[in-house]
């Protein structure tokens, strides 16, 4: 794969310092440490709410960094956390004593290193901090039974818990509110992709994996985990409708429900054939009665220059619904209220 | 006795220790995983025998809690914040200790044993770092308990990590990587219980020079 | 290349069904024709800006109907300028007696076809017209002499066309005015593109031209027409030097110039890597004396699966600053006032 | 006397005409442009075609404007949207007009051709539509003063048509996709210009048609 980079090792680096120059108005680094970026405007009394993760994914995940969104973000390297420090650097500094929560996505690393970071947090600072994990991928993992411990990975629907939990922060709830805000967007989103190309890490120098001229690959992850079916490649209508079925079939989303829909592209899709899978997910949602409150198509959540696709849908009431159309202004993510 | 300076010195053999295995853990990690694991580790405990080598502290807990923290920024992998975590619980459980016997060479271990376990959440039996861990932690303990020479019990914990490294065949990966793999794990060894393997060897060997 | 569309010949309608299932609260259709798109928010009394050229594009041309921005647009199939007659429907419905301004690319088939379009607003309507063609690629063409004829392509530059226009069409300008806004942009904005890789037109089933796994091509069109020149794939930074010179020399851009900068990805090149060229950007202009007054970073005129990317600099005074700065609202481009 | 009903025989053949020489076109556009000629002269022409085949307009330049306003909606690519423009500028020049007299067929073409260079810009020499028709205008022209007869004007001008799409072959492209290949494009004959000379050589057929 081809790629306008200088070298591997400082792909993330060099990306990080476009990033800061590009927006010098919305976001700063601290702990004179790039990986660890955070809001210029930080709004005193509020709840900080950080995420973090592995580097490769824009506008996942510091592109979400801004008014009525988040306040921090930790990034490691392509596809890796980053450490327990990096994300205890950008927590100091997005605190303004109502505590901070943590949002970020269902992998073994990230945890870890959120759960270390929450420690040392309290621990060396005395900054109350509270987590919610996001884990919407339907394919990559058994139903998640109430109660019980949430096997899937955390994808692209994210981007909803990110959007109603920064709205809650914003209209100043207590820590408490902001995170009940975050889990019940959590149990109300599900999301399923479908890649049709591998990405290259950089400093891997090849694709993650393969996949024949004429096949793809259902319910892959955005790090290349495996899927839950490999075929051959089918028409748009129809590889919306196997994702759609088993997403709707979760949760499950019914009759009557409303609902928010994204449409993400993983890297190298172009936007013309996200509307063309949307335009499907349109038709399929309203036969099945479920009403389309909003929607949202592009990029994200991506891996690299993988293509493919993902579908999420996020059940909605009156509270979630005042939440998603608040106002928000981020580097990647702008929405005036709707 | 284990002092202050001791427990520096055990740090940096582990150090070397991890560097000398480096591509025998990335051939493990190569077959589950994603390859980095002789990296992390030689990196991770390089970094945390760095961050005190130079230190007047002769608190081992603060020591300790030192280099976890070290590690934890160096190497943000999988392992490395085990480690980070395990090292940062010695410092919590050994907090005022300047030396350390038998029984506090066993609260060593088990602090590092429970500082890993509170953080990754797995149990005994789920194909971890645990898993090598787990029967050098019980033999330390019996060996304090009946009064064996410091030597003596560093040797059977080593090999006591050694045996429950190999026993991770057999078991079904729960966490990590291999846990993708599900029933595919089985035949092979775990990488992380490798690293307890080589790191009660590595106090083996170091309580046995020290004796020398 | 995989493409998750249904047939080649309904992809674009498709599309369009999804883009206007996506953003029923934004856009609509005339004349019974999903081609012709225009704003749902029809403002009385103020001048409408219209625009239009082929398919493939995403965000242009329709992404940036909607408010601040443009009031309509007709598009045609990939890369095939729409007809006289869609650009009329769209005209008729966007003028509200102030007239209306056309901006596109100085493409041949679009330059018939709205000159055919004003016409007949003018002779069958009487709707006043006025046209300006934006041709910002510099890899296109000798560089433009005053009051002669410009022969170069219209690439990403025309957005911040779109964006200065509509800004001062929103400000109730009179149609001239909001023209002479047009023009001015247009005379200070220069870009240059760079292609990795070809994208396929779906009718046509193969790649437009062949780049070989280690080359590049700078200063190709986003149809793939050639650049001028092709050679080995270089490090980011040496790519970013290279059109960044040839830029910069052409207006030419000088110390104490304040300028906006737009990096561009044309389809399957991640944001990651637009952000390692803008780091780069943003040094040599730093050397060069010249002053970055705002930046975007992103797609903004693709072409399809295509990797690449384009830089644009947009050379501004106290008036062009005003107008940018601007709030927008459309399907693709938001913007708060800044 | 060419009348209305005329006119809408004349359309209707250089649809036949175009549709005949689809591969013809396409082959020529293919070494220039994209290939499309073919396919849009005859979706144009017929579409042309039909939007005033049923009509009961005698008025000549209603029936052309109304012919080319239907080959602009179906073919919007650029020689799509000249022969519409040239149609409609007929249709302006000689509207209120029933039937046409051999200064009539002049004016008609005179028209078609101010309509595409009006629309295009291009000049003759520039390698383009204009090369092919213009020496057939002129024919026209001389003809219709010299007073010959109809049958005998059009096969003239068909002739000079042929010689100037010939005659496209030696200049180089301005406009269009060949322009971009400047002095490459010098040895390859003008698609656009193909059209000329089929447009005339269709109208000197219906003439001698309707003469025999
Ligand atoms: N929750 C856990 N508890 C204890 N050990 C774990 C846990 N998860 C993974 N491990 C250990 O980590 C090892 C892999 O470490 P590492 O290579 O750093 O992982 P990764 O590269 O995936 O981040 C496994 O062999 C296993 O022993
Ligand atoms: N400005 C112009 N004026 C007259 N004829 C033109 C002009 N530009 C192009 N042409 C003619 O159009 C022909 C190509 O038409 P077409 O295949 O429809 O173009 P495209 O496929 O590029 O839209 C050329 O061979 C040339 O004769
Ligand atoms: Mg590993
Ligand atoms: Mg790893
Ligand atoms: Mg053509
Ligand atoms: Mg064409």
């Amino acid at each position: 794969m081809k790629k306008i980079i200088n070298t591997p090792e400082k792909f993330i680096y060099e990306m990080l310092e476009g990033i800061y120059a590009a927006h010098p108005d919305m976001v700063k680094f601290v702990g004179d440490d790039l990986h660890c970026l955070v809001t210029t405007k930080k709004v005193p009394g509020k709840v900080g709410i950080a995420t973090g993760g592995g580097s490769g994914h824009l506008p996942l995940f510091l592109g979400y960094v801004g008014e009525g969104m988040l306040d921090g973000c930790s990034i490691g390297d392509v596809f890796q956390s980053p450490s327990a420090e990096q994300m205890l650097a950008v927590t100091k500094e997005i605190d303004s004593g109502a505590g901070v929560l943590y949002i970020y996505g269902n992998y073994g690393g990230d945890i870890l290193n959120f759960d270390m970071a929450a420690e040392m947090a309290d621990f060396e600072e005395n900054i109350h901090v509270e987590s919610v994990v996001a884990g919407d991928d339907v394919a990559s993992g058994a139903p998640v039974k109430p109660g019980a411990k949430n096997t899937r990975r955390g994808v692209a629907g994210i981007f909803f818990v990110y959007k109603c939990a920064g709205a809650a922060a914003a209209k100043m709830l207590p820590l408490e509110e902001v995170k009940r805000v975050a889990e019940k967007v959590c149990e109300n989103v599900r999301t399923m992709g479908v890649a049709l190309t591998p990405c290259t890490v950089p400093r891997v120098g090849h694709p993650s994996f393969e996949l024949a001229e004429d096949e793809m690959e259902i319910g892959m992850g955005i790090h290349g985990e495996p899927g839950i079916r490999r075929g051959k490649l089918l028409p748009a209508d129809a590889i919306v409708d196997e994702m759609l079925n088993q997403i709707i079939d979760d949760l499950p989303y019914r009759a009557g429900d409303e609902v928010a829909v994204l449409v993400n592209g993983l890297g190298a899709t172009p936007l013309e054939e996200q509307y063309v899978m949307f335009r499907r997910i349109d038709k399929v949602l309203s036969e099945k009665g479920i009403k389309i409150f909003h929607s949202y198509v592009g990029e994200y959540a991506t891996s690299l220059e993988m293509a493919g696709a993902s579908i999420s849908l996020f059940k909605l009431d009156d509270e979630l619904k005042e939440l998603l159309r608040a106002p928000a202004d981020t580097p990647f993510f702008k929405q005036f209220s709707y | 006795m284990l002092s202050a300076n001791d427990f520096k010195k055990l740090i940096q053999h582990w150090a070397e220790v991890m560097v000398a295995n480096r591509d025998y853990l990335i051939e493990l990690d190569s077959h589950v995983g994603d390859s980095d694991l002789g990296l992390t580790m030689g990196d991770g405990f390089t970094a945390a025998s760095r961050a005190i080598a130079d230190s007047d502290e002769t608190d081992i807990g603060k020591l300790a809690y030192t280099a976890g923290k070290a590690m934890s920024t160096a190497v943000p992998s999988t392992m490395g914040t085990l480690m980070a975590s395990g090292l940062m619980s010695v410092g919590k459980a050994l907090r005022g200790k300047t030396e350390l016997d038998s029984q506090g060479v066993a609260d060593l271990f088990q602090a590092f044993f429970d500082g890993v376990q509170n953080r990754g959440k797995a149990q005994v039996g789920d194909k971890t770092f645990l898993d090598g861990l787990y029967g050098a932690v019980e033999s330390l303990k019996v060996d304090a308990a009946a009064g064996a020479s410091m030597t003596e019990a560093a040797k059977r914990a080593a090999e006591a990590a050694h045996r429950g490294f190999l026993g991770t065949k057999g078991m079904i990966a729960q966490f990590g990587r291999a846990a993708g793999r599900g029933e595919r794990s089985r035949d092979l060894l775990d990488p992380g219980a490798a690293v307890a393997d080589l790191l009660m060897k590595g106090y083996a060997e170091f309580m046995s020079g020290k004796a020398e």
